[in-house]
């Protein structure tokens, strides 16, 4: 089974639907583009759906373990003989899941586009970005090249940074794009060196050779944990450099700050790209090599751990105190992930110990439906209202009976109350978690029970609060949507993704994760320990009640504990002013100290010697032309000066 | 069979064609010429393939050698390798794009095209000799006409670009000559001197020597590339050019400075270019970041993209400097992505400054409403600047990092670290230039009456694309071009440093 | 005789010298510079002359320099005052000040 | 006596020429030449060389100093001052002049001169003139051949230098602005048309 041509063809389509758009579509049939985006996508996913049906149930395993495949290498530039880019589709567990997971997202997504962006102007380019973004997406995860991963890497950030600016018109969009394009090529600068750094010592760009030599004793590894630099083994170093480029893109600590900003893109474009797919990217390249970070260097595995455990936390954090419901998502997106980060952090590898890992991609991939459908459900609220914020919402619940159903199931996946998908992922998540280390389980079940709380303040907020009353003033990005109390709750295209993501957020949980995904390909037997479980859901219900206190009707609780808790409060709210520290850092120490000196310099010191050079010799020019000036005698007294120096010259130092 | 010579005799004749032409016809005839100087590029490339596919193994082809002036043994010696190749075809596709950008220019044409057409042959004639006196010759041919370009048809403060261009360069080249001489009266073929390339690269240099002429010729070279901090005359002289000059100036003639300080510097010195190595990669990683981190501040778009060239054509210094063969390669990728994507870029800076009338990033905003086609192309060059992969720039620059990685020494490993990071700075500025002039809201009612490009911009913009988009998506047939003669000019560098 | 040798006479020529050295230098009017060069041209046939006398006696070469000298000097001196006139009429004046046309 | 003799031609000659240079009356300075001239005439006649004294006053005296002194009358009135010399330039003049002088006198003084022994030739003019006119070697007849081309080619010099010709301005110089009568100039930079000359 498994034909190349047909994997191949899953990355290539959404390509060529771009390439059709841009070059052709967006002229001559604007209004097809979307059609013919989410045919494309549709064969795409169902090929991904077969892929996935083979390799997991037909081809995939030997002898009881699933292998490694390589259908497909072509070499793309060599810079050694063992040293190449090779273009090349890996198929393993997490590569199948990845493709069907952004197969399926980006289906969901183009569906619903078709309603939210009738109409807009830029039709027919947004559809042309998101087969760009889907293509990268998917050659992101088929890579079977460290350097092929780098490159798809980037142009899943320039996606991302053309779809977060789609509205280039607004200025808060345009820096919104920038910043996130820049703060991921920040984080991309220590992957590029991080790759450098293990290809130099591995001889090989190769993810199956790289992974053989580093995680077996050979020559290669013994170089590169005897190599160190500053107190730690180049392989210390290179992997947590390549982690920061998966930090930068998965909005960890402390390269988050892009993430809630991105919010600025239209709300689809968030839910398939800043909650769904590419922000796992992070989690995926660590699981990607999780048996070089797990075998040959468990100290950067710690320090994933840790930046996974505090930035869910911190995140959450955050997510209490935000109004805007689409940062909210944002906050509570990064605190997911810091999740799935640290539960790749306490799992060992292989067996029982890969809990975690099995644990961690598990939860990406329930993460990816229920949070999809959140931010497509306040995608259809935002549609509606007109508005971002919480308090121009309330009580929509009457009026939008889909949303509000979906949302809410949504809701009590992400809380982790059972049998909701989120659920079962969160309990094997804490399960490794407290079999690792119990202080990142508390971490862990504190951030659970925050989550709880803010997805229903969020939920409250929006669909119960007070009554809905329109707000008056007209989005210019929906401009064309001034008659908004007649399409109701949206049209048909929005309303089928909803239900289908509702529906697969309740059973999602139930797949028998543990047989497919783990670290080695083996099989993880789990157990369900109902007493375990008990804590978790509890506290998920107490921040779900305690957010039913706050917010299902009017009151001035929340304010009084916002008051109470004033210094917590406001710097929740202002973001804990990392965003400040950032901007100090960029504006005034790189701006002012770096580089307004590097122009002065250049331009007065650099250039002011080149033309204090010509200067000179434009003086000499006019004091050597003086001499000439047309008077005998001086031309005599010149002469005579000369006659006496060459008889001195003559007689007393040439003897 | 090819033969060089036609390289020059093209645009030799084209420009004769173009003096004779009448005013409106110029353009015609100068654009035919490039055409058929690209043709005939093209045909000689994909002949050339076929001779090494064939297993030929010479280290140039299609030679040909005439003697010039016998008493010093100056000949007319032409041949080209992979690395020529690359160079020629560059140079046709930028003086091809130049041309159509230029077409509408209104000043004096003949006079315009005709010094357009000089400086090719001065570049063609450049990138094919083997000679040293031969390759000065066509060097200073390239430099004059430049003068006359930016001094008559330039903008702002055009006589003193041109002055200080012109001297700068001259500067330059009279270095190289120095060094030339300096290394001619240092060959010993049967008891006379030579200036072929060829036999002097299997001649040993006497090291004192070498420690001598290598840093003349380094830098005279490295004005032309503008190697920090020499680089002074590339913002001003970019900026007060008219736009093909421009697209020339950095697309080609900063080109000429990376050849020549690898072929002749490095390849016929090889000890010195070792003993030296370390004092390139401080100045050229100097460049890098410093021409970034300068181009921050710029609020020019030619500044800008000048002061982009310094730190990219800094990446050329870099990969030369780091003295491996994948980083020379890279650093080669580097020159020919380096052509076309600053020609793109220029051109395109070109065709919004003839709508707007201004450059500066402060009063444009929200282009990309009003002229999609060009300002795509814009972000499209600056995406390739950025180095995003599936274009040039990001090959080019991955091949010099992980060539310049190879040095096990830490300073290397600092230096590479630091360039590197350039294009952290580099995204930025580019983002902050596209974000201020393209984006936003629309600043000047003005731009809404703006026509998209013409079908000569556009051919323009699309010929370079496709070029930079070629070797993007499918690196390996440059660097398959290139590497066999780079890997030759490590061997020599090998041999004798045995490394 | 015998205390007055060569060198008193060479003393003479080289004082004359350079009086007629410092006269070019500090006259302006042309026809004073030219007397300057007279006394420098005759300083030189002095030392013709008493060279001749001194040191080569049997011979009468030194003499035939300075008769020669004195024949060129005549010629300068003609050629010198037209040129001198000639200028005089273009400029009403024959300060060597006012004759700096060829500079720069 | 000899010496006195000497001392008194030695006092004329350097007191003449250098009152010769530094006389304001330009007339005076003239007189003050020519006896520094005739000092000269005596030298060569106390060193018994009396044809190349004669010689000397015949030509300068008779020659050279009359042509100076049409010259004075024909360019400028003999009687006021000259104008003084630059204070600047008379310092530095004075100064190389001296050293100049002193650094001439010490080489001369320091250096040991070997007088000829052979019996002297007598310099009479029919020695002179023999030798003059000789054709065989030592012969002087060449570069006499030669001056005498010289004289004539400097006296038509004189001639065609000097001589007075009316032509109009602007087939003379078309090119400099200075002649040219439609630009408007500073009046005394016009000249008018008779005044210009070859």
């Amino acid at each position: 089974m498994l034909s190349t041509n047909l994997i191949v063809l899953i990355p290539l389509l959404p390509l060529i639907s771009f390439l059709l758009i841009a070059l052709v579509g967006r002229k001559n049939f604007p209004n097809l583009c979307g059609a013919l985006g989410t045919i494309a996508l549709l064969t795409s996913f169902l090929l991904a759906a077969t892929v996935a049906y083979d390799y997991f149930f037909v081809a995939g395993k030997v002898n009881g373990i699933y292998q490694q495949m390589v259908p497909m290498k072509i070499k793309w530039l060599e810079f050694s003989p063992n040293v190449s880019i090779d273009l090349g589709i890996l198929l393993d567990p997490i590569s199948v899941m990845m493709l069907v997971i952004v197969t399926f997202i980006s289906l969901m997504v183009h569906f619903y586009s078709l309603g939210y962006m009738k109409g807009e102007e830029r039709y027919a380019t947004y559809y042309s970005f998101l087969g760009l973004f889907t293509f990268s997406m998917l050659g992101l995860v088929i890579s079977s090249n460290i350097f092929q991963i780098y490159m798809f890497w980037e142009l899943v950030g320039v996606s991302s940074f053309l779809l977060i600016g789609y509205y280039f018109d607004k200025p808060s969009a345009v820096a919104a794009a920038k910043k996130a394009f820049i703060v991921t090529r920040f984080a991309d600068l220590g992957f590029l060196i991080g790759i450098l750094v293990l290809a130099y010592y591995s001889g090989t760009l190769d993810f199956q050779t790289l992974i053989t030599r580093l995680t077996t004793p050979t020559d290669q590894l013994h170089a590169i944990t005897t190599a160190s630099f500053l107190g730690a083994s180049a392989l210390t170093w290179g992997l947590l450099l390549v982690f920061m480029g998966g930090a930068g893109k998965s909005a960890m600590l402390p390269l988050h700050i892009w993430l809630p900003d991105a919010m600025e893109g239209p709300t689809p474009v968030s839910a398939l790209i800043h909650a769904a797919t590419m922000v796992v990217a992070g989690v995926f390249l660590v699981a990607r090599l999780f048996p070089v970070f797990s075998i040959s260097c468990p100290s950067a595995l710690q320090v994933v751990t840790w930046v996974g455990a505090s930035s869910s936390l911190f995140a959450a954090i955050i997510a209490c105190t935000q109004t805007d419901i689409k940062r909210v998502l944002a906050y509570s997106t990064m605190s997911q992930i810091g999740y799935m980060m640290f539960a790749l952090g306490v799992s060992g590898y292989g067996g029982e110990h890969g809990l975690g890992y099995m644990a961690s991609m598990f939860h990406l991939f329930t993460h990816a439906m229920f949070k999809a459908l959140l931010f497509l459900g306040a995608g259809a609220v935002i549609h509606y209202v007109h508005s971002n914020e919480m308090k121009d919402m309330g009580g929509l619940r009457k009026l939008m009976p889909v949303t509000h159903i979906t949302f809410l199931v949504a809701c009590l996946a992400i809380a982790g109350i059972p049998p909701f998908a989120g659920f079962f992922s969160k309990e094997e998540i804490l399960q490794a978690a407290f079999h690792a280390n119990t202080t990142i389980f508390v971490i862990a079940i504190c951030t659970a029970a925050i989550t709880a709380f803010y997805m229903f303040r969020l939920y409250f907020n929006i669909f119960w609060n007070k009554e809905y009353h329109a707000v008056s003033h007209v989005h210019d990005d929906h401009a064309a949507h001034d008659d908004h109390h007649d399409h109701g709750e949206g049209p048909f295209t929005m309303k089928l993704p909803l239900m289908i993501l509702g529906l697969l957020s309740i059973v999602a949980g139930f797949l028998p994760f543990a047989h497919l995904v783990t670290s080695d390909g083996k099989p993880l037997e789990t157990e369900f320990h109902i007493t375990f479980s008990i804590a978790p859901v509890l506290l998920a219900t107490g921040g779900i009640l305690l957010a039913m206190v706050f917010y299902k009707k009017e009151n001035p609780r929340p304010q009084a504990i916002a008051n109470g808790l004033k210094g917590l409060y406001t710097a929740a709210y202002h973001k804990f002013y990392i965003d400040e520290v950032y901007l100090f850092f960029t504006k005034k120490v790189l701006f002012n100290l770096v580089g307004r000196p590097a122009a002065w310099i250049d331009k007065n010191i650099v250039d002011g010697t080149m033309n204090l050079l010509a200067f000179i010799t434009e003086q000499t020019s006019y004091l050597i032309k003086r001499m000439q000036s047309g008077r005998v005698q001086s031309y005599a007294a010149y002469f005579f000066a000369g006659v006496i120096g060459f008889v001195l010259v003559f007689i007393y130092w040439w003897k | 069979m090819i033969n060089l010579s036609i390289l020059l005799i093209i645009p030799l004749l084209s420009a004769l064609a173009v003096i004779f032409a009448g005013a409106k016809s110029a353009r015609m005839v100068a654009l035919l010429g490039a055409l058929a100087q690209l043709g005939y590029s093209s045909y000689m490339m994909l002949s050339y393939m076929g001779e090494r596919a064939a297993g030929n193994t010479n280290q140039m082809l299609y030679q040909t050698k005439m003697s010039w002036f016998a008493p010093m043994n100056i000949e007319y010696f032409v041949g080209v390798d992979g690395l020529s190749i690359a160079m020629i075809m560059l140079t046709a596709v930028v003086v091809l794009t130049g041309i159509l950008i230029s077409w509408n220019v209104d000043k004096m044409p003949k006079e315009f095209f005709f010094l357009l057409l000089l400086l090719s042959l001065g570049a063609y004639g450049f990138f094919i000799s083997l000679d040293l006196f031969t390759m000065f010759f066509f060097l200073e041919v390239a430099v004059i006409p430049k003068f006359l370009l930016i001094g008559v048809w330039g903008s702002g403060r055009k006589e003193y670009s041109a002055m200080k261009l012109a001297l700068m360069l001259m500067a330059g080249s009279a270095l190289v000559l120095v060094g030339l001489l300096c290394l001619y009266f240092n060959t010993n073929v049967n008891g006379a001197h030579t200036f072929d390339l060829l036999q002097i690269s299997k001649m040993h240099i006497p090291i004192e020597a070498q420690r001598f002429i290598f840093p003349l010729m380094f830098v005279g070279f490295g004005i032309f590339t503008a190697m920090f901090p020499f680089h002074t005359w590339a913002p001003d002289g970019h900026s007060s050019a008219p736009t093909a000059a421009s697209m020339f100036l950095a697309g080609i003639s900063m080109k000429l400075g990376g050849y020549g300080c690898l072929r002749v510097a490095a390849y016929l010195m090889p000890e010195a270019a070792h003993e030296y190595s370390w004092i390139i990669i401080l100045l050229s990683t100097i460049a890098i970041i410093y021409g970034a981190f300068a181009t921050l501040m710029q609020t020019d778009l030619k500044y800008i993209n000048a002061y982009s060239s310094v730190s990219h054509c800094g990446f050329v210094i870099f990969g030369i400097g780091m003295l491996t063969k994948t980083a020379i390669t890279g650093a080669v990728m580097q020159m020919v992505s380096h052509g076309l994507m600053t020609a793109l870029f220029f051109g395109t800076i070109g065709m919004i400054y003839e709508r707007t009338h201004t450059r500066q990033v402060a009063q444009l905003g929200g282009l990309l409403k009003t002229i999609p086609f060009i300002i795509t192309v814009f972000v499209i060059a600056g995406l390739c600047s950025l180095g995003l992969p599936g274009l040039s720039g990001f090959v080019a620059e991955m091949t010099v990092f992980m060539g310049a990685w190879q040095n096990p020494d830490t300073f290397s490993r600092v230096a590479t670290v630091l360039a590197c990071a350039s294009i952290v700075v580099t995204a930025v500025y580019i983002l902050r230039t596209t974000g201020a002039s393209v984006m936003g809201p629309i600043k000047n009612p003005d731009f809404l009456t703006f026509k998209d490009a013409a079908w000569n911009e556009k051919f323009a913009s699309i010929t370079l694309l496709l070029c930079i988009l070629a070797i993007g998506v499918a690196p390996y047939w440059l660097s398959d071009l290139v590497s066999p003669d780079t890997q030759l000019i490590m061997d020599n560098i090998s041999r004798v440093v045995g490394k | 005789m015998n205390n007055i040798g060569l060198t008193h006479i060479l003393f003479i020529s080289c004082g004359l010298f350079f009086i007629g050295i410092y006269g070019f230098l500090t006259r302006r009017n042309l026809i004073t510079m030219l007397m300057s060069i007279e006394l420098i041209l005759n300083s030189v046939n002095i030392n013709f002359v008493a060279f001749n006398k001194f040191l080569w006696a049997d011979k009468l070469d030194g003499l035939f320099f300075s008769l020669f000298n004195i024949t060129i000097a005549a010629a300068e001196a003609a050629v010198a005052i037209a040129i001198i006139i000639n200028l005089y009429r273009h400029y009403k004046s024959i300060d060597v000040e006012v004759t700096d046309t060829m500079k720069f | 006596m000899k010496e006195i003799v000497f001392y008194i031609l030695a006092a004329a000659i350097l007191v003449g020429g250098l009152l010769a240079v530094t006389s304001r009356r330009i007339f005076r300075a003239a007189v003050y030449l020519l006896f520094s001239l005739i000092g000269i005439a005596g030298l060569y006649f106390y060193l018994n060389y009396e044809f190349i004294g004669a010689v000397q006053i015949v030509v300068y005296v008779g020659g050279i100093i009359v042509l100076m002194l049409f010259s004075i009358f024909l360019t400028q009135g003999s009687g006021e001052d000259m104008k003084k010399p630059l204070l600047g330039r008379v310092i530095f003049s004075a100064l190389a002049a001296i050293f100049g002088c002193g650094l001439v006198m010490s080489f001369i003084n320091g250096h040991e001169f070997t007088y000829s022994a052979k019996p002297a030739l007598d310099p009479s003019a029919e020695n002179i003139g023999f030798q003059m006119l000789n054709t065989a070697q030592y012969g002087y007849i060449l570069p006499f051949e030669v001056v005498s081309m010289l004289l004539l080619a400097s006296m038509i010099a004189c001639i065609v230098i000097a001589i007075k010709i009316k032509v109009p301005a602007h087939a003379i110089l078309p090119d400099n602005p200075r002649y040219h009568d439609d630009i408007d100039l500073p009046k005394e930079l016009v000249l008018e048309e008779n005044e210009v000359v070859a």
